[in-house]
C-alpha cells in the first residue's frame, strides 16, 4: 500500500479522499491556490502545497505542478477526484512518466470514455443500446445543420464534459446560435476544449446510473444503481438509490451491461456508467464516468463498502475482496447538494463567507463538507460546499428523515440550496417516486418564501436585533464607550452617532 | 420602539417592547397601502423570551412554542433570517428613519435602465461601449463566477450611457453594469 | 399514532428522541429547568415549559410537574429517556392516572426488574442462570457480615441504581466503612432510595448486553448484542457491537434467554437484558435495563432499525413491523461516550462553557451530541456531552475511522474524554479485542499528553498567540484604540497597559 | 520577542519572530535546570505560515506539514491547545514579565498545607472546624457535581488553619478549601 498520497482537488471531495486515507494510514497532501490557503482540505491534509493562482487553469488544472509536488512530496500516487484532472489522460500520462501511481482508470479506458463517442461505439460493440444522435465533435455550421436533420428538441454537449458545463437543451431554432457560442465557452473555460455535438433530446427520461469497481486482474462488481433525475441545467441535485423504477431484474441487467462496456474499454477502479431510462424501462447508454462520482456516497451507504478506499486499494494493486455476492443493498439513501447558489435568484451563484454552519446530527446522516464555519467560498470554483446524505431503512424513512436534517442544517453568510430541496422534499411527485429529468423546472414555482409563522418569527426577530443594535448604539454616543455590538454585522463599524 | 419593515413587496410596522432581561412584547402590523390611503392591519402580537448565543442565533420560547433562529445583518438594516430551512431577507430601520431616507431618497429608487447584476462574479466580456445603439435582448456583459456564465441582456431599446465594469472586474450582487437610457 | 409527545429529559437523549418524533411527524414538547433554558433540547423540540431550579430532584425528577406540562400541553405520550423518571413506576403510574401514555415498558415491569432481587428471581424463573451473591436490600451490619461471608473482593450496589451510581468495588475489609458511606450517598442522590446489597466480584468479566424488542401482543425479537466491558467506575465510555467473543450460535442462546426474562416479567417496550459473560463464555444474568440505554445506536447501526421510532410505536399500540428473520446485523459498530471529564486529572467532573465545538464528518459517522457551540454544561447533571457513533464493515475499519473522527473531534473550553478514548484505541489488546471490564484501569497509566511533535508545536503556537495579545495591546496603550483581542480570553479585560 | 513556557513539570523558551502578516520564525529551546546551574537546550527552530480562523483556530503550515490547531487562553497567560486529540496546557508569559513575576512570588508558590480542589462542584458536606486536629487521610470536605461525589482528605496530620468553604458554596477547579498547618 501507498505511504502518502496527493490529492490533486479541493473541498468536499479533497477532504473525503482525505478522510479514506488517514483511516488507511496514509499521509496525505494537498494542494492550494491563493484563495485556497485557508480551504478545509489544507486543514485536514498531512502536508500541503501552494500551486498558483486562483484560476483553475493555473492552479488545480496545471499539470506540471502537481506532479512536481507529488515528486517533492514523496508522494507515490495522486488521487485526482471528480472534475479537474480527473478524466484527463494527459495527466494519466505525465503520472506514469513521472513513475506516479494515477489512483484512476488506466489513460487508454479514459481517452476512449472520454471521447463520448469513441464510448458510444464501445457500447454498441459491447452490445449495449445508445440514443440516437450525432457522434463526432460539430463545427457551428455543421451543429445547425445536424440539427434540422434530427429536428428540436436537441442537446448540445461538450465534448470533453460532464458535470452539465458546455451542455445546453435547445428547443428552437432561434435559440441555436447563442446557445452554441455559450456552450463553447463554457466547454473551453471547465475543460480547456470547446468542441461539441448533438444528440436527440429525449423527453422525460430518467437519469440512472450503474456503479462499477473493477480490478486489474478482471474482476469486476457492480454497487447498485444511482437514480439522478433530479437535475437542474443538467446539474444533478439529488440522488438516490435504490431507484424507485428499479427491480432485481433489471438491476442484473443494467449492472451486467456495465460491466461488458468496463471490459469492452479495458477499464479498471471505481467508474459509472450512466444509463438514461425511458418510460417503458428500456434504458439506453449515455457515457461512462472514469472517476469517482460526486454522487457515490448514497450507493456507500447501502451497501456498506468504502468506494474511495477500493479505488486506492485497486490502484495498489491490490484484487478486488468482493466478489458480487458480497454486494448487498440494505435500505435506501438519497445525497442533497448543497450549492452556493440563490434559489430564489434563479439559483445565481453565491460566493462568500460562511458565517454560520451548524449541521445536523442523529441518526441516518452524513455531512461530507469542505466548509467550515469562517471559511470563505471563492467564485472561481464549483459552487458544492457540502452534502448532505441520508440513510433510511425505506425511501418513505429518508424522506422524513432528510426534511429533519435539512431543516438543522443552517448555513449563513451565503445563499445555499437547502430551501429548494425542502420544497422538492415536500411535492407530492416527488414523495410517490413520478419524476424524471425535467421535475425541478416544473416545481421552481413553488420556491416560495416560507410560511406566515416564519414570516412573522422572522419580522419580530429581526425588529429585536435592529433594536438591540439601536440601544447599543445609543449607549455609545450617550457614554461614549465600547459598543460590543460594532463586531457583529459588517458594516456597522460605519456608523455614526447621528444615525 | 416602532420599526418598519420590508419584506419583498410588502411592508410592515414591527412594535419592540423591551419587558425585563430576554422579555419582548412584540405587535406586527401589516401596511397595506391603496393610492394614498394606508392602513396598518394587527398580525400578531407576541410575547417572546429571547435568548441571543453568539453573534446571531436566538433561541426564542413564544408562549411555550420554541424557535431557533439566525439572524444576522448582512448590510446596513438589511437582515437575513434562518428558521427551520426557510430564509427570508428584510429591510429593518427605526420608523423615524426611514420616514428621513424616503424624503431624502424617495420612495423608491429603481432606475429602470440601469442593469445590475444579481450575482457576484467576474466580468469576462463586454458587448458595449458609452454612446452604443442597443435593442432590447442584446447581449451587453457576461459574468462569470462558479464555472457558470451568466449573460447579462438589455431590457430595453436605447442608447448605452455609461459602462460601469470592464473585463476582468470583480463586482457584488447588485452593482450596477451598465445604464441605458 | 400520537400527536405530541413530551420528552422529560435533558442533554442528547431528548435532543434524540425529538429527532426521531420530527421524523415521524409528532410535535415534541421539551422540559427544562433555570440552567437549561439555553440547552439544545429546548431550541430544538417545538415547545418548551421551564419545571424549576436546577437540582433533578426539583425540576427533571418532579413528577408532579412533569405530568402538569404534558396535561398543560396537550402531550397524549410521555418519552422518560434513560435515567431521571425512566425506571421509576411512580412515574408510569402518574402519567397512567393522568391519561397519559407512558413511552416504556408496564410499570409492574418497570417494579419486577427494577428491584435486581426481584428480576434474578424471575431470570432464576425463566432458567436463566445469575451470579453468586446476596438478593435482598442489606443494613450495614448486614453488609459487613455478608461480605465476610462471601469473602473479598465484593461490590455493593445500589438497589435502585444503575450507570455506575451508588456502585463500589471494595478489596478488602479496611475500605468497606467508606465505600459503604460514599456508595449510600450516591444512590441517595441519585435515585432517592440509599438501599444496597452485595454481590460476589467475578474477576475479568466480559460485560454484554442484548437489546431487545417486545410489543403489547407478545411478539418479541433481539437486536442482537453489545459488549460494554470498557468501563470506568462501573460506568460504561466504549460499547461496540457485535462482540469480539459473540458467536452466531452464542448469540442465539442468549438473545432467547433475554426474550425468555422478558416474557416471564410480562414485559413490552424496548428493553435491554444484561449479562457477564466468564472466559469459558458462560453467561450469566445480570439485571435488566427497562429503558432505551445510552448505547442503543451501535444496535441501529448495525441492524438499521430505529429503536425509539420503534418504542414509540409499541407505546402507540402497534405491532411489531419485524420478525427474528427481519434482523441482520451488517458490519460493525462502536460508540465513544464524550464525557465532560478531565482524564488527566483522575476524570474529575468538567462543567463549563464550551467554547469551540467542531464535530467528525464522513461516512460511517453518527454524532449525537446534546450541546453546541456556546452551550454550557451545568454541574448538575450527567457529565455526558456527546456521543461518537462509528460504523465500519468491520471491527478494523470501525477502529481505524473513530481514530480519524476523534481526531476530527475538537470540543473547546472544557476537558473531554476524546484523548482517553484515542489512547485505548491506540491499545494492543483493546485492538485484538483480549479485554475485560478491568481493562480501563490498565490503561490509564498511558494516558500521556501527546508527541514531542505536538508539544513543540503547541509550544510555538500558544507563545505566537501570546505574542498576539502582546502585540495587539502594546498598540492600544499607544493608540488608545481598541483592542480587538479584548474579545478573546475572558480574563483579558482586566488587563491594564501596564502589565 | 522570548516567550517563557511552562508545560508540565518542564520549562521552555520559545523566540517568536514575526516576519509578514502571517509568517512567524519560532525557536524553541528547552531550559534544563540543575541546581542553580540552567542550560537552554534547542529543541526546534520552524518557520510557520500561521492563519487564524475565529477567535482561537490556527491553520499552520510548517515547512509544507500542515496543522489545525485549537489554542485558548483559558485564564491570564494560560493556554489550552488541542491538536488532533492531543490535549496541552501550558503557561505562556513574556521572558521579562516572567522574571518579575517570580521575583514578586517567589519561584514556586505551593503551599504544602493547601487542599485545593482539582474540579469544579458544590459542597455537600465539610467535616472539620478549625482549630480541629486531623489526621492523614482523614476526610475533610465533599464536593459533588455530574451526580459523582468526591471526598477530599487531609493530605497530613496537622491542625485546620482556615476552612474557606461552606456546605452549598460553588467552587471552581483550584480554589483553596482547606488549609491545615
Amino acid at each position: 500500500m501507498f505511504e502518502k498520497v496527493l490529492v490533486a482537488n479541493r473541498s468536499e471531495i479533497a477532504v473525503r479522499i482525505i478522510r479514506a486515507c488517514k483511516e488507511m494510514g496514509i499521509k496525505t497532501v494537498a494542494v492550494f491556490s491563493d484563495v485556497d490557503r485557508d480551504a478545509l482540505h489544507v486543514r485536514m491534509a498531512d502536508e500541503a502545497y501552494h500551486i498558483g493562482p486562483p484560476p483553475a487553469r493555473e492552479s488545480y488544472l496545471r499539470i506540471d505542478k502537481i506532479i512536481d509536488v507529488a515528486k517533492r512530496s514523496g508522494a507515490e500516487a495522486i488521487h485526482p477526484g471528480y472534475g479537474f484532472l480527473a478524466e484527463n489522460a494527459e495527466f494519466a500520462q505525465a503520472c506514469e512518466d513521472a513513475g506516479i501511481v494515477f489512483i484512476g482508470p488506466p489513460k487508454e479506458s479514459i481517452v476512449a470514455m472520454g471521447s463520448k463517442t469513441v464510448a458510444r461505439q464501445t457500447a454498441m460493440k459491447a452490445d449495449v443500446p445508445v440514443i440516437p444522435g450525432t457522434l463526432e465533435p460539430l463545427s457551428d455550421e455543421e451543429i445547425f445543420q445536424k440539427a434540422e436533420e434530427i429536428g428540436f428538441p436537441i442537446m448540445l454537449k461538450a465534448v470533453a464534459g460532464g458535470g452539465g458545463k458546455g451542455m445546453r437543451l435547445v428547443k428552437s431554432r432561434e435559440e441555436l446560435e447563442s446557445a452554441v457560442r455559450l456552450a463553447r465557452s463554457e466547454a473551453k473555460g471547465a475543460f480547456g476544449d470547446d468542441s461539441l455535438y448533438i444528440e436527440k433530446y429525449i423527453e422525460n427520461p430518467r437519469h440512472v446510473e450503474m456503479q462499477i469497481l473493477v480490478d486489474r486482474y478482471g474482476n469486476g462488481i457492480y454497487l447498485g444503481e444511482r437514480e439522478c433525475s433530479i437535475q437542474r441545467r443538467h446539474q444533478k441535485v439529488i440522488e438516490e438509490t435504490p431507484s424507485v423504477i428499479m427491480d432485481e431484474e433489471l438491476r442484473r441487467r443494467m449492472g451486467e451491461a456495465a460491466l461488458r462496456v468496463a471490459k469492452a474499454a479495458g477499464y479498471y477502479s471505481a467508474g459509472t456508467v450512466e444509463f438514461l431510462v425511458d418510460k417503458d424501462r428500456n434504458f439506453y447508454f449515455l457515457e461512462v464516468n472514469t472517476r469517482l462520482q460526486v454522487e457515490h456516497p448514497v450507493t456507500e451507504m447501502v451497501t456498506g463498502i468504502d468506494i474511495v478506499k477500493e479505488m486506492i486499494k485497486i490502484a495498489a494493486g491490490e484484487k478486488l475482496s468482493y466478489t458480487q455476492d458480497d454486494v448487498k443493498m440494505e435500505g435506501a439513501s438519497m445525497e442533497f447538494r448543497i450549492y452556493a447558489e440563490d434559489p430564489f435568484n434563479n439559483f445565481m451563484p453565491a460566493p462568500g463567507k460562511i458565517t454560520g454552519f451548524r449541521v445536523p446530527g442523529g441518526p441516518g446522516i452524513r455531512v461530507d463538507a469542505g466548509v467550515y464555519e469562517g471559511a470563505v467560498v471563492p467564485m472561481e470554483y464549483d459552487p458544492i460546499v457540502a452534502k448532505l446524505i441520508v440513510w433510511g431503512k425505506d425511501r418513505k424513512e429518508v424522506i422524513e428523515r432528510s426534511k429533519r436534517a435539512l431543516r438543522e442544517f443552517v448555513v449563513r453568510g451565503i445563499k445555499t440550496t437547502i430551501p429548494f430541496h425542502l420544497v422538492v422534499l415536500d411535492d407530492e411527485r416527488f414523495v410517490s417516486g413520478d419524476f424524471d429529468t425535467t421535475f425541478v423546472e416544473s416545481v421552481l414555482d413553488k420556491l416560495g418564501r416560507g410560511s406566515q409563522e416564519g414570516l412573522e418569527l422572522a419580522l419580530a426577530l429581526a425588529a429585536i436585533a435592529e433594536d438591540q443594535k439601536e440601544y447599543a448604539s445609543e449607549r455609545v454616543c450617550k457614554e461614549g464607550g465600547m459598543d460590543p455590538w460594532k463586531f457583529f454585522g459588517r458594516k456597522m463599524l460605519m456608523r455614526t452617532c447621528w444615525w | 420602539m416602532a420599526y418598519v419593515a420590508i419584506c419583498g413587496d410588502k411592508e410592515f410596522k414591527v412594535e419592540v417592547k423591551k419587558k425585563g432581561d430576554f422579555l419582548y412584547d412584540v405587535a406586527i402590523y401589516e401596511i397595506k397601502k391603496d393610492k394614498d390611503e394606508s392602513e396598518e392591519v394587527l398580525l400578531r402580537e407576541l410575547s417572546l423570551d429571547v435568548r441571543r448565543h453568539g453573534c446571531c442565533t436566538y433561541s426564542v420560547l413564544a408562549d411555550h412554542r420554541s424557535y431557533e433562529v439566525d439572524v444576522e445583518e448582512k448590510d446596513n438594516h438589511m437582515y437575513e433570517v434562518l428558521l427551520e430551512g426557510e430564509h427570508y431577507e428584510l429591510k429593518v430601520m427605526d420608523e423615524m428613519k426611514m420616514k428621513l431616507e424616503r424624503l431624502l431618497h424617495g420612495a423608491d429608487d429603481i432606475a429602470e435602465g440601469e442593469v445590475k447584476t444579481s450575482m457576484t462574479g467576474k466580468v469576462t466580456r463586454v458587448f458595449v461601449a458609452e454612446g452604443d445603439q442597443v435593442k432590447k435582448g442584446q447581449p451587453l456583459v457576461i459574468l462569470e463566477a462558479m464555472k457558470m456564465e451568466n449573460e447579462f441582456k438589455a431590457p430595453k431599446d436605447g442608447v448605452v450611457k455609461v459602462v460601469k465594469v470592464k473585463e476582468g472586474d470583480v463586482v457584488n450582487t447588485g452593482a450596477v453594469l451598465v445604464v441605458i437610457e
